[in-house]
């Protein structure tokens, strides 16, 4: 068991989240962890690795295979006073919960007006990208940031990682904590010394390029293709500023409007189906309150409206490279640009 | 045909008698799995029982009356189930915590709750009234079987804390069906959790008959879970009482959690909204009437003396003036201002929310005084 | 038992509902109603009402008390050829069911790459209004509407809910069908002869009411507030367009943005909070394909943020009248408009 | 501490010790429970039952080499199962309707699934492959129990056809946890539904000893949902023959859902990506080894002169023959066109869907024959 506590490393995105549990364990004495298979195995990516070593059964909770279970247990536990960070072990088996989360987890504090707290977390390994089976790769944050009630937001690197998980715990409301694990893998500086109050609140975006032609909003893993693409664009002498999201509930519209203000052209990328998702709120919102700065309509970069498709097949589904500079392309009316539909 | 639940609400779950203390007709019996936990109940504590099932029954009542009378939006009548209700919570310590339903408005009486708290929630004022952490009662569930799961979740809490106190999971027989119920079974099970579950099987679910949800006993299905369980008479507060002391007594001394299913039956409608007349009989009520939990224990402390004109009085006076109160508190309600609906979503400040309220706020603003609206 | 079954009748949407359902099992034997009370009670609103004595148990199914139990077994009894009506009891109460809805009713059909068709018609007395207990009020449409491989609709009158109900049991893909528990009441005329080929499909929208200024979308049981606001506003000189959109996915965007060309102008109302809402993905497609059509943003008028408030504060959560004359006066840059968000 | 489940996979539930009808040792054991069924069981029953077994394993065998070498993305070693698997769908009819769950590849293949079948999926160039309707085998569920309730309304349709068929659940010690598999346990019961479950506890779900899940004897559960059950050594096919025919019969002759728990070892991880060594001894594997299905089959057959070199030779032959091909449907595989992910989410026209189609073709006709994209 290694355990990372001091100074600044090199670390995988999964080590940074590792981290962050452990520091917020051994900072405040009610957070416990629970889940399937995160006791013993330190879960099905190692992110709870060490941690029942380190704090035993009671803090560390090895549960019945039940989502509904895991979370509706933690609800109880809240209402005790601890601060229960739950573990789904994949996007595709939160559904179960969903319940308790939607109805319990979420409108708690709103139902005893403010009487009883549910600072809960619950940790989602997200997303697609990883040649996963069925029901592994799936996006469903558009669920929760439809939820009043629920906090939610989305990691994109190491640093984050470890800052706003330790934010998440702390905070008195629900937090629905997106990890990508496309990103598990990918090492990053984490300063683990930080305090928490020090770093930019969990609610804020992070502008991670700066431009001035197109503003590209997107979070999670989709921040290093959009980085890419960022990066591909300059050479064509197109500015893109790139800004990761980070909250997805609140969105930081400030951050988010004073850029669209600058480019006055937006692309939004995720991996989640485009209807009624997280991009159609970002372009509602920014309609409403840039709506003259806009010089193009706001393009969205999604996956289809599909069910996820096999492991082999997702790369036609989840938007690369080339899907998000067509997008720039025609949002700066470039050619390659589609017509409007025929009315 | 085989395959049709038999809709019969008095089947096969009455081949296993539940253990009864107190007889329909008053009369004290013994029983060996209960008698140590009821032995002790002397002439004063089943007056008490007597007086806070009256209490549960005038309330009950008078929430009935206010729903008819436009004053509430709807009621959920517990008459007949005021035994379990009342019993249990008062076997209850002060400080465990109780996660009942909807229809336990018996056991918020026993738990302290104030008449206003019986009533603005069923008027649509508030979502829940009662601060959780005083009285130590959940708010009051209506996600069919939610509560089961937040009862172990809280046990689990007691344990983590090496306290000694239980958590109390109250529902009803049609909540059996819910997955969170047995998951609930799951989790109190696997880790020993403190925590009765207290099924009131008033034999209905809305219109649906306990055998749509249940092949077999109720109280049948907990030992497979590995929890110990006990089919007590409902309607019997003798029997409750001591049902739940033994429960209680086990959960508490690290026995792990229990499950009793009381039988019993709602008298009334479902909620004031219902026509129980569309599903079952007027016989089938009859014969439960003659069970009633009020009746017999008054049979008894009048066989034993201890239930005089004095006393009547007395509980109806307490009775009325708590009534009185509720009815009060729901003509009295003056609903919380528009505004006020953006309150409390969050703990913490929110960026969405915030500019939704200055919004929002700016938009009242413009009608001014006029109440009627900007046109 | 009343057994309304051809001609022409005034109807309320209830027994519209109930003389649908009638006509569908009548049509085809495969055909199931199944949920809770739904039989010897006829459901919580009566919409059930008779089916039980004419048709009997093995096609008028009581359910025990569980949720995703219904849906599950109603995904076996589709996998085994039947068509089940399934009835939530309340909007509240789909959520133990998502799991169900979400992975394995919407999916099943691309799972097995066209061969398991999944024909389930989710019925659910749908929204607020009436004065309910908590979790009775809830519009959950955004989550359906973002699940790929689910259909979803809204009635709005008697007619459409006659006529839809049949075609949605007909429709071979699974249907989440909302029926505005406000409008149960509400009388219309319903012609109970027509042939649901002749009607218009499912999946179109329809102008409900033409106008040239501004183009006021919504659907449910908003359709008449949508309505009174017109009328209102034609008091004023405001000419409005009602769209009752019908069907939320998809979206007949051919209707909508037919309409948006001509107005130039857009309101959204519903009664789901905003955030990530139905409203959002109609602001998103619309700003897509007339962006250079709009002389103003797109504005949405929907309940909050916040979970369902009690039912004496319903009415300063449901967009009435007031609210949405309020967003037509800022869609027409009239007084009242609120600034843009400083940045 | 009292409050965490023990640890120890063979736990109070061997307490019951389950049916068996062929000990470890290849010796046949009478049991009056299961006689009838297995007592015309000849000699080319068992040696079908043992090919098929054998077939299985290799099948297994070779899905993990696949993995290894890259063919396949994931593989859900079944290894230690065969009997249960293979027997239990051996003694369905050919008419009954099977819900597997991802690990039961046995099933699949008695089902008469094509070695693509096997592998296809696994690689992830579909979701899934056979028709149900053909092979009356739903797809392999990935979300834990979902198909239980699938199963349970299958039954129900089934009943409303007046049909004699079967549905059988399939699910393991893990999913017992799930609300679902209560609840289909609550509808089968209440329908009569004519469905059998067959709970694989296989005494771990991925790192959780079966402890974690039920705090009693999974098959002890049933009883209480109204449901017959029997524990069973899943590890001897003759009484797991034996016990899936009852209870086939059971559920076919009108008499309800029966409940089956075949308990038996998860040889290998719980996926190839699994590393069981972080929570279990090789001591517990090699106790289960030594009651290894196929050594103890094989063993009977040898003492009754019923397996030799020849006999051997034709299961080897027919192994190679199915897992050669499984190779090759993985090698030669050809993934689907892009357009091709926009297939099949809705059985008729979506306008939706249609338009996304033309964009993402004319999207994808920009790129012309350069496979490596735009730029
Ligand atoms: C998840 C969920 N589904 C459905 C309902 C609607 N509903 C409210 S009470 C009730 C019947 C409950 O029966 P039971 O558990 O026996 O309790 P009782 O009402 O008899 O006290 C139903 C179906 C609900 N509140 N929650
Ligand atoms: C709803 C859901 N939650 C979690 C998982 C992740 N998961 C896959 S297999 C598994 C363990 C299953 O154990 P068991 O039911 O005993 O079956 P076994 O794998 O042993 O055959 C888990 C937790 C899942 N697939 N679905
Ligand atoms: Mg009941
Ligand atoms: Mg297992």
């Amino acid at each position: 068991m290694t355990s990372i506590t001091t100074g600044k490393a090199s670390l995988t995105m999964g080590k940074a989240l590792g981290a962050g549990l452990r520091r917020a364990m051994a900072d405040d004495e009610r957070v416990l962890v629970m889940g399937e298979d995160i006791g013993k195995l330190g879960g099905v990516f190692r992110i709870t690795d060490g941690l029942l070593d380190e704090f035993g059964p009671a803090r560390v909770i090895d549960t019945p295979l039940a989502e509904s279970g895991i979370v509706g247990t933690a609800v109880g536990l809240a209402l005790r006073g601890f601060r229960p960070v739950v573990e789904i072990q994949f996007d595709g088996f939160v559904y179960p919960a969903f319940d308790q989360i939607v109805c319990q987890v979420a409108k708690l504090h709103y139902r005893t007006r403010g009487r009883v707290r549910m600072p809960i977390t619950i940790r989602i390994p997200w997303a697609g990208g990883v040649g996963a089976a069925e029901h592994h790769s799936e996006s469903p944050e558009a669920y929760f940031v439809h939820t009043a009630g629920l906090r939610v937001v989305a990691v994109s690197n190491p640093q984050d990682a470890y800052t706003m998980l330790r934010q998440a715990i702390a905070s008195d409301d629900p937090v629905v904590f997106f990890e990508p694990k496309r990103l598990y893998h990918a090492k990053g500086d984490v300063d683990l010394d930080a305090h928490i109050a020090d770093a930019a609140p969990m609610g804020l975006a992070r502008v991670v390029r700066q431009g001035t032609d197109v503003t590209l909003l997107t979070y999670g893993a989709q921040v290093a293709t959009a980085m890419d693409a960022a990066t591909a664009a300059e050479d064509e002498g197109v500015s893109i500023e790139v800004i990761d999201l980070r909250s997805l509930s609140p969105v930081d519209y400030r951050t988010v409007t004073a850029s669209v203000r600058k480019t006055g052209r937006v692309v939004i990328t995720h991996e989640a189906p485009g209807e009624a998702g997280m991009a159609a709120e970002l372009i509602a919102s920014i309609t409403e309150q840039c709506f003259h700065h806009l010089e193009a309509p706001p393009l969205r970069v999604t996956g289809h409206d599909i069910p996820y498709p096999p492991a082999k097949l997702e790369k036609h589904h989840l938007p690369d490279l080339d899907r998000i500079l067509d997008a720039v392309d025609r949002v700066l009316d470039r050619p390659n640009s589609f017509p409007e539909v025929a009315p | 045909m085989t395959y049709t639940p038999t809709t019969d609400a008095e089947h096969r779950s009455d081949l296993d008698e539940p253990v009864q203390l107190l007889t329909p007709a008053g009369e004290r019996r013994r029983d060996p799995r209960l008698d140590e936990w009821a032995d002790d109940l002397d002439l004063d504590a089943l007056r008490g029982l007597y007086r806070d099932m009256t209490l549960a029954r005038r309330v009950d009542a008078e929430g009935v009356a206010l729903q008819r009378q436009g004053q509430l939006g709807l009621w959920a009548p517990a008459q007949g189930q005021e035994a379990i209700q009342v019993a249990s919570a008062r076997a209850c310590r002060a400080d465990d915590f109780l996660f009942p339903s909807y229809r336990e408005h018996g056991v918020l009486l026993v738990r302290g709750a104030a008449p206003a708290d019986l009533v603005l929630s069923w008027r649509g004022e508030v979502a829940s009234t009662y601060d959780p952490a005083e009285l130590r009662v959940a708010p009051p569930q209506i996600i069919i079987g939610a509560q089961t799961l937040h009862a172990v979740g809280y046990a689990m809490g007691i344990q983590r804390d090496g306290a000694d106190q239980v958590a109390v999971a109250y529902f009803g027989d049609g909540a059996t069906s819910q997955g969170d119920v047995n998951e609930a079974m799951v989790f109190a099970a696997s880790f020993s959790a403190p925590v009765v579950f207290v099924c009131s099987n008033n034999h209905w679910a809305i219109s649906e008959p306990v055998t749509v949800q249940a092949a077999h006993p109720i109280a049948g299905r907990a030992p497979g879970f590995g929890i110990p369980s006990m089919r007590v008479d409902g309607n019997d507060a003798i029997a409750c009482t001591a049902a739940m002391r033994w429960a209680l007594d086990h959960a508490r001394s690290g026995g792990g959690p229990v499950f009793l299913e009381a039988v019993t039956y709602r008298m009334g409608p479902h909620t004031t909204s219902d026509d129980p007349s569309r599903y079952r009989s007027n016989d089938e009520v009859d014969r439960w009437r003659a069970k009633d939990p009020l009746a017999r224990l008054e049979a008894l402390l009048r066989a034993e003396g201890a239930f005089d004109d004095a006393f009547r009085a007395d509980v109806d006076a307490d009775a009325l003036s708590y009534t009185t109160q509720m009815r009060s508190a729901a003509i009295d309600a003056v609903s919380a201002p528009p505004l006020s609906v953006l309150d409390h979503v969050y703990a913490e400040p929110h960026s969405g929310l915030d500019e939704q309220r200055r919004r929002f706020s700016a938009y009242l603003d413009g009608f001014g005084d006029d109440e009627g609206g900007a046109r």
